[in-house]
Protein backbone atom coordinates (compact mmCIF):
# COMPACT_ATOMS: atom_id res chain seq x y z
CA UNK A 1 0.00 0.00 0.00
CA UNK A 2 1.02 3.82 -0.51
CA UNK A 3 0.71 6.47 2.11
CA UNK A 4 1.62 9.91 2.46
CA UNK A 5 3.11 11.34 5.40
CA UNK A 6 3.25 14.57 7.00
CA UNK A 7 5.51 16.59 9.30
CA UNK A 8 4.27 19.91 10.47
CA UNK A 9 6.26 22.67 13.05
CA UNK A 10 8.67 21.57 15.70
CA UNK A 11 8.22 17.89 14.50
CA UNK A 12 9.12 18.76 10.55
CA UNK A 13 12.01 20.78 11.90
CA UNK A 14 13.60 17.48 13.87
CA UNK A 15 13.35 15.21 10.76
CA UNK A 16 14.11 17.91 8.57
CA UNK A 17 11.08 16.54 5.92
CA UNK A 18 8.11 18.21 5.58
CA UNK A 19 6.47 15.44 3.63
CA UNK A 20 7.16 11.32 2.65
CA UNK A 21 5.25 8.79 0.36
CA UNK A 22 5.66 5.66 1.97
CA UNK A 23 5.46 2.57 -0.43
CA UNK A 24 4.32 -0.46 2.31
CA UNK A 25 4.32 -4.18 2.29
CA UNK A 26 1.54 -4.51 4.36
CA UNK A 27 -2.09 -3.73 3.17
CA UNK A 28 -2.71 -2.02 6.63
CA UNK A 29 -0.71 -0.92 9.76
CA UNK A 30 -1.80 1.27 13.01
CA UNK A 31 0.00 4.92 13.55
CA UNK A 32 1.75 3.14 16.53
CA UNK A 33 3.24 0.52 14.26
CA UNK A 34 4.53 2.94 11.30
CA UNK A 35 6.26 5.58 14.38
CA UNK A 36 8.30 2.53 15.71
CA UNK A 37 9.53 1.92 11.63
CA UNK A 38 10.13 5.76 11.29
CA UNK A 39 12.01 6.18 14.21
CA UNK A 40 14.24 3.70 13.13
CA UNK A 41 15.36 6.52 10.11
CA UNK A 42 17.79 8.15 13.46
CA UNK A 43 18.06 9.39 16.63
CA UNK A 44 16.13 12.52 15.69
CA UNK A 45 13.23 10.85 14.27
CA UNK A 46 13.59 8.15 17.16
CA UNK A 47 13.27 10.95 19.30
CA UNK A 48 10.49 13.27 17.80
CA UNK A 49 8.30 10.82 17.06
CA UNK A 50 8.17 9.70 20.58
CA UNK A 51 7.34 12.97 22.26
CA UNK A 52 5.04 12.19 24.83
CA UNK A 53 2.81 15.68 23.30
CA UNK A 54 3.26 14.36 19.94
CA UNK A 55 -0.17 14.67 18.28
CA UNK A 56 -1.19 11.83 14.94
CA UNK A 57 -4.18 12.94 12.57
CA UNK A 58 -5.24 10.54 9.61
CA UNK A 59 -6.68 11.23 6.70
CA UNK A 60 -7.07 14.85 8.67
CA UNK A 61 -9.10 13.50 12.08
CA UNK A 62 -6.88 13.84 14.90
CA UNK A 63 -6.36 10.06 16.24
CA UNK A 64 -4.80 7.20 18.85
CA UNK A 65 -1.77 5.64 18.26
CA UNK A 66 -4.26 2.73 17.71
CA UNK A 67 -5.88 3.69 15.02
CA UNK A 68 -5.41 1.51 11.68
CA UNK A 69 -4.03 2.65 8.28
CA UNK A 70 -4.74 2.22 5.08
CA UNK A 71 -3.91 2.38 1.41
CA UNK A 72 -4.35 5.63 -0.05
CA UNK A 73 -4.23 7.65 3.69
CA UNK A 74 -2.96 10.94 4.85
CA UNK A 75 -0.75 10.45 7.99
CA UNK A 76 0.57 13.42 9.84
CA UNK A 77 2.72 13.69 13.17
CA UNK A 78 2.27 17.58 14.89
CA UNK A 79 2.85 19.25 18.45
CA UNK A 80 0.14 20.65 20.41
CA UNK A 81 -1.61 23.64 17.97
CA UNK A 82 -0.93 27.08 18.87
CA UNK A 83 -3.40 28.79 16.31
CA UNK A 84 -6.02 31.61 16.78
CA UNK B 1 -17.45 30.86 2.22
CA UNK B 2 -17.88 30.18 5.45
CA UNK B 3 -14.81 28.95 6.44
CA UNK B 4 -11.69 30.51 4.95
CA UNK B 5 -7.65 29.65 5.05
CA UNK B 6 -5.22 31.87 3.38
CA UNK B 7 -2.06 32.84 2.87
CA UNK B 8 -3.02 36.54 1.82
CA UNK B 9 -3.89 38.97 4.14
CA UNK B 10 -7.25 39.33 5.71
CA UNK B 11 -9.56 42.65 5.83
CA UNK B 12 -11.60 41.92 8.97
CA UNK B 13 -13.58 45.39 8.29
CA UNK B 14 -14.16 44.27 4.79
CA UNK B 15 -15.62 40.65 6.44
CA UNK B 16 -17.20 42.29 9.43
CA UNK B 17 -18.97 44.70 6.67
CA UNK B 18 -19.93 41.36 4.45
CA UNK B 19 -21.32 39.62 6.96
CA UNK B 20 -23.74 42.45 8.90
CA UNK B 21 -25.29 43.30 5.20
CA UNK B 22 -26.02 38.90 4.45
CA UNK B 23 -27.35 38.65 8.09
CA UNK B 24 -28.60 41.04 9.87
CA UNK B 25 -29.85 39.40 12.58
CA UNK B 26 -30.81 40.44 16.34
CA UNK B 27 -27.56 39.36 17.25
CA UNK B 28 -23.59 39.38 15.91
CA UNK B 29 -21.12 39.13 17.65
CA UNK B 30 -17.14 38.79 15.86
CA UNK B 31 -13.89 38.62 16.87
CA UNK B 32 -11.00 39.88 15.32
CA UNK B 33 -7.35 39.05 16.02
CA UNK B 34 -3.73 40.69 15.49
CA UNK B 35 -0.64 39.86 15.44
CA UNK B 36 0.79 41.27 19.27
CA UNK B 37 4.03 42.82 19.32
CA UNK B 38 5.20 41.75 22.92
CA UNK B 39 4.78 37.91 24.05
CA UNK B 40 5.97 37.19 28.01
CA UNK B 41 9.76 37.61 26.92
CA UNK B 42 9.83 40.62 25.54
CA UNK B 43 9.28 42.26 22.07
CA UNK B 44 8.01 40.47 18.65
CA UNK B 45 8.76 41.63 15.21
CA UNK B 46 6.63 39.30 13.52
CA UNK B 47 5.21 36.09 13.30
CA UNK B 48 5.35 32.92 11.59
CA UNK B 49 1.58 30.63 11.51
CA UNK B 50 2.29 27.56 10.16
CA UNK B 51 -0.69 25.14 8.60
CA UNK B 52 -2.11 22.27 7.68
CA UNK B 53 -4.68 23.47 5.16
CA UNK B 54 -6.46 20.69 4.32
CA UNK B 55 -6.98 19.84 7.49
CA UNK B 56 -7.53 22.91 9.17
CA UNK B 57 -10.18 23.87 6.77
CA UNK B 58 -11.99 20.47 7.54
CA UNK B 59 -11.62 21.17 11.20
CA UNK B 60 -13.04 25.24 11.30
CA UNK B 61 -15.86 23.63 8.92
CA UNK B 62 -16.54 20.94 11.91
CA UNK B 63 -16.21 23.46 14.47
CA UNK B 64 -18.56 25.47 12.94
CA UNK B 65 -21.37 23.25 12.22
CA UNK B 66 -20.88 22.06 16.16
CA UNK B 67 -21.64 25.96 17.10
CA UNK B 68 -24.73 26.28 15.03
CA UNK B 69 -26.36 23.26 16.28
CA UNK B 70 -24.96 23.73 19.65
CA UNK B 71 -26.33 27.32 19.90
CA UNK B 72 -29.05 27.68 17.52
CA UNK B 73 -26.80 29.95 15.69
CA UNK B 74 -28.51 31.69 12.59
CA UNK B 75 -24.99 32.35 10.38
CA UNK B 76 -21.91 31.61 11.20
CA UNK B 77 -17.87 32.54 9.59
CA UNK B 78 -14.22 31.74 10.16
CA UNK B 79 -11.43 33.16 8.30
CA UNK B 80 -8.13 32.34 9.70
CA UNK B 81 -4.42 33.44 8.13
CA UNK B 82 -1.27 31.56 7.81
CA UNK B 83 2.46 32.04 6.49
CA UNK B 84 4.34 35.12 7.20
CA UNK B 85 3.29 38.04 9.31
CA UNK B 86 3.55 41.23 10.79
CA UNK B 87 3.10 42.75 14.08
CA UNK B 88 -0.87 44.53 13.50
CA UNK B 89 -1.41 41.94 10.80
CA UNK B 90 -4.86 40.36 11.18
CA UNK B 91 -4.77 37.16 11.92
CA UNK B 92 -8.19 35.48 12.48
CA UNK B 93 -12.02 36.65 11.82
CA UNK B 94 -15.07 34.73 13.57
CA UNK B 95 -18.59 36.02 13.14
CA UNK B 96 -21.58 34.50 14.96
CA UNK B 97 -25.31 35.35 14.65
CA UNK B 98 -28.11 34.47 16.50
CA UNK B 99 -31.88 35.47 17.61
CA UNK B 100 -30.23 36.38 21.39
CA UNK B 101 -27.17 37.64 22.32
CA UNK B 102 -26.15 35.16 24.51
CA UNK B 103 -26.10 32.65 22.23
CA UNK B 104 -23.92 34.50 19.44
CA UNK B 105 -21.39 35.90 22.51
CA UNK B 106 -20.77 32.18 23.57
CA UNK B 107 -20.63 30.85 19.95
CA UNK B 108 -18.04 33.24 19.40
CA UNK B 109 -16.09 32.43 22.53
CA UNK B 110 -16.34 28.45 21.66
CA UNK B 111 -15.39 28.83 18.35
CA UNK B 112 -12.11 31.04 19.57
CA UNK B 113 -11.63 28.62 22.48
CA UNK B 114 -11.71 25.61 20.29
CA UNK B 115 -9.93 26.71 17.51
CA UNK B 116 -7.22 27.83 19.61
CA UNK B 117 -6.29 24.43 20.46
CA UNK B 118 -8.22 22.25 17.90
CA UNK B 119 -6.89 23.89 14.50
CA UNK B 120 -3.46 22.89 12.95
CA UNK B 121 -1.88 25.87 13.22
CA UNK B 122 1.27 26.76 14.24
CA UNK B 123 2.82 29.90 15.59
CA UNK B 124 6.47 30.71 15.68
CA UNK B 125 7.54 34.62 17.03
CA UNK B 126 10.43 36.64 15.99
CA UNK B 127 12.36 38.76 17.86
CA UNK B 128 15.32 40.00 15.82
CA UNK B 129 17.56 37.34 15.02
CA UNK B 130 15.79 34.69 17.36
CA UNK B 131 12.89 32.72 16.31
CA UNK B 132 11.18 30.32 18.85
CA UNK B 133 7.66 28.29 18.35
CA UNK B 134 5.00 29.22 20.61
CA UNK B 135 3.83 26.50 23.31
CA UNK B 136 0.53 25.84 24.17
CA UNK B 137 -0.62 28.07 27.68
CA UNK B 138 -2.67 26.54 30.21
CA UNK B 139 -5.22 29.37 30.25
CA UNK B 140 -5.45 28.08 26.59
CA UNK B 141 -6.25 24.57 27.65
CA UNK B 142 -8.32 25.63 30.43
CA UNK B 143 -10.79 27.84 28.19
CA UNK B 144 -10.98 24.87 25.88
CA UNK B 145 -11.95 22.20 28.59
CA UNK B 146 -15.03 25.01 29.76
CA UNK B 147 -16.40 23.82 26.77
CA UNK B 148 -16.49 20.18 27.40
CA UNK B 149 -17.61 20.63 31.22
CA UNK B 150 -20.14 22.85 30.09
CA UNK B 151 -21.15 20.01 27.36
CA UNK B 152 -22.11 17.18 29.71
CA UNK B 153 -24.54 19.40 31.60
CA UNK B 154 -26.63 19.99 28.60
CA UNK C 1 -16.07 58.93 19.51
CA UNK C 2 -16.09 56.44 22.28
CA UNK C 3 -19.98 57.07 22.67
CA UNK C 4 -22.32 58.12 20.31
CA UNK C 5 -26.11 58.61 20.38
CA UNK C 6 -27.83 59.30 17.58
CA UNK C 7 -31.00 59.17 15.56
CA UNK C 8 -29.33 58.74 11.63
CA UNK C 9 -28.95 55.22 10.75
CA UNK C 10 -25.18 53.77 11.82
CA UNK C 11 -23.46 51.33 9.83
CA UNK C 12 -21.37 49.02 11.78
CA UNK C 13 -19.09 47.41 8.96
CA UNK C 14 -17.85 51.27 9.01
CA UNK C 15 -17.51 51.45 12.62
CA UNK C 16 -16.28 47.95 12.94
CA UNK C 17 -13.78 48.58 10.41
CA UNK C 18 -12.75 52.33 11.96
CA UNK C 19 -12.26 50.50 15.10
CA UNK C 20 -9.82 48.13 13.66
CA UNK C 21 -7.90 50.49 12.47
CA UNK C 22 -7.05 52.71 14.89
CA UNK C 23 -7.00 49.57 17.40
CA UNK C 24 -5.30 46.59 16.19
CA UNK C 25 -4.86 45.03 18.84
CA UNK C 26 -4.86 41.25 20.19
CA UNK C 27 -8.25 41.07 20.25
CA UNK C 28 -10.92 42.76 19.25
CA UNK C 29 -14.60 41.89 20.54
CA UNK C 30 -17.84 43.05 18.78
CA UNK C 31 -21.80 43.02 19.22
CA UNK C 32 -24.12 44.33 16.44
CA UNK C 33 -27.89 44.30 17.02
CA UNK C 34 -30.50 44.82 13.80
CA UNK C 35 -34.14 44.89 14.50
CA UNK C 36 -35.48 42.31 14.70
CA UNK C 37 -38.76 41.15 12.61
CA UNK C 38 -40.22 39.18 15.65
CA UNK C 39 -41.47 39.25 18.75
CA UNK C 40 -42.78 36.42 21.50
CA UNK C 41 -46.09 37.56 19.69
CA UNK C 42 -45.32 37.49 16.12
CA UNK C 43 -44.40 39.25 13.54
CA UNK C 44 -42.84 42.79 14.17
CA UNK C 45 -42.78 45.66 10.86
CA UNK C 46 -40.84 48.24 13.21
CA UNK C 47 -39.48 49.98 15.66
CA UNK C 48 -39.93 52.99 17.72
CA UNK C 49 -36.93 53.36 20.55
CA UNK C 50 -37.26 56.48 22.89
CA UNK C 51 -34.04 57.98 24.13
CA UNK C 52 -33.44 60.16 27.46
CA UNK C 53 -30.17 61.14 24.72
CA UNK C 54 -28.55 63.42 27.32
CA UNK C 55 -28.80 60.81 29.97
CA UNK C 56 -27.78 58.29 27.22
CA UNK C 57 -24.94 59.49 26.97
CA UNK C 58 -24.00 59.92 30.17
CA UNK C 59 -24.99 56.26 31.07
CA UNK C 60 -22.58 54.47 28.19
CA UNK C 61 -19.64 56.76 28.57
CA UNK C 62 -19.61 55.63 32.69
CA UNK C 63 -20.69 52.25 31.27
CA UNK C 64 -17.52 52.02 29.16
CA UNK C 65 -14.96 53.44 31.52
CA UNK C 66 -16.07 51.05 34.09
CA UNK C 67 -15.44 47.97 31.34
CA UNK C 68 -11.93 49.84 31.00
CA UNK C 69 -10.77 49.22 34.49
CA UNK C 70 -12.74 46.07 35.35
CA UNK C 71 -11.65 43.97 31.89
CA UNK C 72 -8.35 46.29 31.57
CA UNK C 73 -9.61 47.37 27.55
CA UNK C 74 -7.22 48.75 25.72
CA UNK C 75 -10.28 50.50 23.99
CA UNK C 76 -13.83 50.41 23.45
CA UNK C 77 -16.46 52.28 21.54
CA UNK C 78 -20.19 52.10 21.94
CA UNK C 79 -22.79 53.40 19.02
CA UNK C 80 -26.62 53.25 20.01
CA UNK C 81 -29.72 54.52 17.56
CA UNK C 82 -32.52 55.89 18.17
CA UNK C 83 -35.70 56.73 17.20
CA UNK C 84 -37.85 55.54 13.64
CA UNK C 85 -36.57 51.86 12.51
CA UNK C 86 -37.22 49.49 10.42
CA UNK C 87 -37.06 45.43 10.79
CA UNK C 88 -33.23 44.89 10.25
CA UNK C 89 -31.63 48.28 10.83
CA UNK C 90 -28.85 48.04 12.93
CA UNK C 91 -29.78 49.47 16.29
CA UNK C 92 -26.25 49.18 18.72
CA UNK C 93 -22.46 48.74 18.11
CA UNK C 94 -20.07 47.84 21.00
CA UNK C 95 -16.63 47.11 20.49
CA UNK C 96 -13.99 46.27 22.48
CA UNK C 97 -10.08 45.78 22.75
CA UNK C 98 -7.55 43.74 24.62
CA UNK C 99 -4.37 41.90 25.30
CA UNK C 100 -6.36 38.25 25.69
CA UNK C 101 -9.51 37.58 24.39
CA UNK C 102 -11.44 36.43 27.30
CA UNK C 103 -11.22 39.88 28.31
CA UNK C 104 -12.30 41.46 25.32
CA UNK C 105 -15.41 39.15 25.16
CA UNK C 106 -16.48 39.63 28.79
CA UNK C 107 -16.66 43.10 28.62
CA UNK C 108 -18.05 43.72 25.09
CA UNK C 109 -20.92 41.29 26.99
CA UNK C 110 -20.59 43.02 30.27
CA UNK C 111 -21.85 46.87 28.16
CA UNK C 112 -24.55 45.11 26.22
CA UNK C 113 -26.14 43.35 29.42
CA UNK C 114 -25.41 46.52 31.45
CA UNK C 115 -26.95 49.25 28.96
CA UNK C 116 -30.17 46.77 28.35
CA UNK C 117 -31.32 47.73 31.83
CA UNK C 118 -29.28 50.46 32.58
CA UNK C 119 -29.26 53.30 29.38
CA UNK C 120 -32.47 55.09 29.17
CA UNK C 121 -34.05 53.69 26.24
CA UNK C 122 -37.70 52.21 25.41
CA UNK C 123 -38.78 50.13 22.33
CA UNK C 124 -42.26 50.33 20.93
CA UNK C 125 -42.67 48.12 18.57
CA UNK C 126 -45.25 47.74 15.71
CA UNK C 127 -47.14 45.35 13.95
CA UNK C 128 -49.80 46.78 11.55
CA UNK C 129 -51.77 49.61 13.44
CA UNK C 130 -50.69 48.23 16.48
CA UNK C 131 -47.77 49.05 19.23
CA UNK C 132 -46.97 48.04 22.47
CA UNK C 133 -44.20 49.17 24.38
CA UNK C 134 -41.74 46.24 25.53
CA UNK C 135 -41.29 45.07 28.75
CA UNK C 136 -38.01 43.90 30.04
CA UNK C 137 -37.36 40.58 29.85
CA UNK C 138 -36.28 38.50 33.25
CA UNK C 139 -33.45 36.89 31.08
CA UNK C 140 -32.24 40.63 30.59
CA UNK C 141 -32.83 41.07 34.54
CA UNK C 142 -30.93 37.72 34.87
CA UNK C 143 -27.92 38.74 32.63
CA UNK C 144 -27.36 41.52 34.21
CA UNK C 145 -27.34 40.44 38.05
CA UNK C 146 -24.42 38.20 36.98
CA UNK C 147 -22.24 40.82 36.96
CA UNK C 148 -22.98 42.22 39.88
CA UNK C 149 -22.60 38.98 41.78
CA UNK C 150 -19.43 38.01 39.94
CA UNK C 151 -18.08 41.86 40.93
CA UNK C 152 -18.05 40.77 44.74
CA UNK C 153 -15.68 38.04 44.00
CA UNK C 154 -13.18 40.33 42.15
CA UNK D 1 -36.41 77.50 42.39
CA UNK D 2 -36.64 76.36 39.00
CA UNK D 3 -36.40 72.85 37.80
CA UNK D 4 -37.07 70.98 34.79
CA UNK D 5 -38.87 67.83 34.76
CA UNK D 6 -39.15 65.10 32.15
CA UNK D 7 -41.47 62.33 31.08
CA UNK D 8 -40.47 59.37 28.68
CA UNK D 9 -42.09 56.24 27.06
CA UNK D 10 -45.74 54.87 29.11
CA UNK D 11 -45.06 57.32 31.89
CA UNK D 12 -44.63 60.65 29.43
CA UNK D 13 -47.52 59.15 27.32
CA UNK D 14 -49.80 58.43 30.75
CA UNK D 15 -48.98 61.86 31.86
CA UNK D 16 -49.56 63.46 28.33
CA UNK D 17 -46.53 65.76 28.67
CA UNK D 18 -42.58 65.55 27.53
CA UNK D 19 -41.53 68.27 29.83
CA UNK D 20 -42.23 70.61 32.26
CA UNK D 21 -40.21 73.70 34.00
CA UNK D 22 -41.34 74.35 37.35
CA UNK D 23 -40.88 77.30 39.55
CA UNK D 24 -41.11 76.38 43.19
CA UNK D 25 -40.93 78.58 46.30
CA UNK D 26 -39.48 75.85 48.39
CA UNK D 27 -35.27 76.47 48.15
CA UNK D 28 -34.88 72.90 48.37
CA UNK D 29 -37.13 69.41 47.83
CA UNK D 30 -37.23 65.73 47.84
CA UNK D 31 -37.82 63.57 44.70
CA UNK D 32 -41.21 61.97 46.72
CA UNK D 33 -42.57 65.47 47.46
CA UNK D 34 -42.01 66.11 43.53
CA UNK D 35 -44.04 62.90 42.75
CA UNK D 36 -46.91 63.74 45.51
CA UNK D 37 -47.12 67.39 44.04
CA UNK D 38 -47.69 66.55 40.88
CA UNK D 39 -49.85 63.54 41.77
CA UNK D 40 -52.38 66.18 42.66
CA UNK D 41 -52.81 67.84 38.92
CA UNK D 42 -55.23 64.45 38.16
CA UNK D 43 -55.49 60.65 38.53
CA UNK D 44 -53.43 59.83 35.25
CA UNK D 45 -50.29 61.69 36.80
CA UNK D 46 -51.30 60.39 40.23
CA UNK D 47 -51.44 56.38 38.99
CA UNK D 48 -48.67 57.11 36.80
CA UNK D 49 -46.09 58.33 38.79
CA UNK D 50 -47.00 55.94 42.15
CA UNK D 51 -46.19 53.05 39.66
CA UNK D 52 -44.16 50.65 41.56
CA UNK D 53 -41.48 50.15 38.63
CA UNK D 54 -40.92 53.57 38.01
CA UNK D 55 -37.60 54.90 38.13
CA UNK D 56 -36.73 58.26 38.46
CA UNK D 57 -33.45 60.25 37.93
CA UNK D 58 -32.21 63.88 39.14
CA UNK D 59 -29.51 65.36 36.69
CA UNK D 60 -29.34 62.36 34.36
CA UNK D 61 -28.47 59.66 37.78
CA UNK D 62 -31.06 57.25 38.84
CA UNK D 63 -32.04 58.18 42.47
CA UNK D 64 -33.58 56.68 45.62
CA UNK D 65 -37.12 58.65 46.25
CA UNK D 66 -35.59 60.58 49.32
CA UNK D 67 -33.11 62.16 46.91
CA UNK D 68 -32.84 66.04 46.94
CA UNK D 69 -33.85 68.42 44.52
CA UNK D 70 -32.29 71.46 44.13
CA UNK D 71 -32.56 75.42 41.58
CA UNK D 72 -31.21 74.25 38.24
CA UNK D 73 -31.67 70.59 38.46
CA UNK D 74 -33.28 67.98 35.95
CA UNK D 75 -35.44 65.65 37.13
CA UNK D 76 -37.01 62.60 35.09
CA UNK D 77 -39.70 60.06 35.65
CA UNK D 78 -39.82 56.68 33.33
CA UNK D 79 -40.14 52.86 33.19
CA UNK D 80 -37.43 50.17 33.13
CA UNK D 81 -35.15 50.64 30.63
CA UNK D 82 -35.68 48.08 27.40
CA UNK D 83 -32.82 49.30 24.96
CA UNK D 84 -30.49 47.36 23.24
Amino acid sequence: MTITVKFFSLIREAVETEQLTLELNDSSTTVEALKNELGLRGEAWNEALSHPNLIQAVNQRVVFKEEVIKDGDEVAFFPPMTGG
Amino acid sequence: MLVHVTDESIDPGRLATGFYSRHPDAAVATFAGFVRDFNDDGHVDSLYLECYVEMATRVLNDLGNAAQQRFGLRAWQIVHRYGEMETEDPIVFVATSADHRGEAFAACEFVMDTLKTDAPFWKREHSGDEGQWVTVKDVDKDRRERWSTEGLDQ
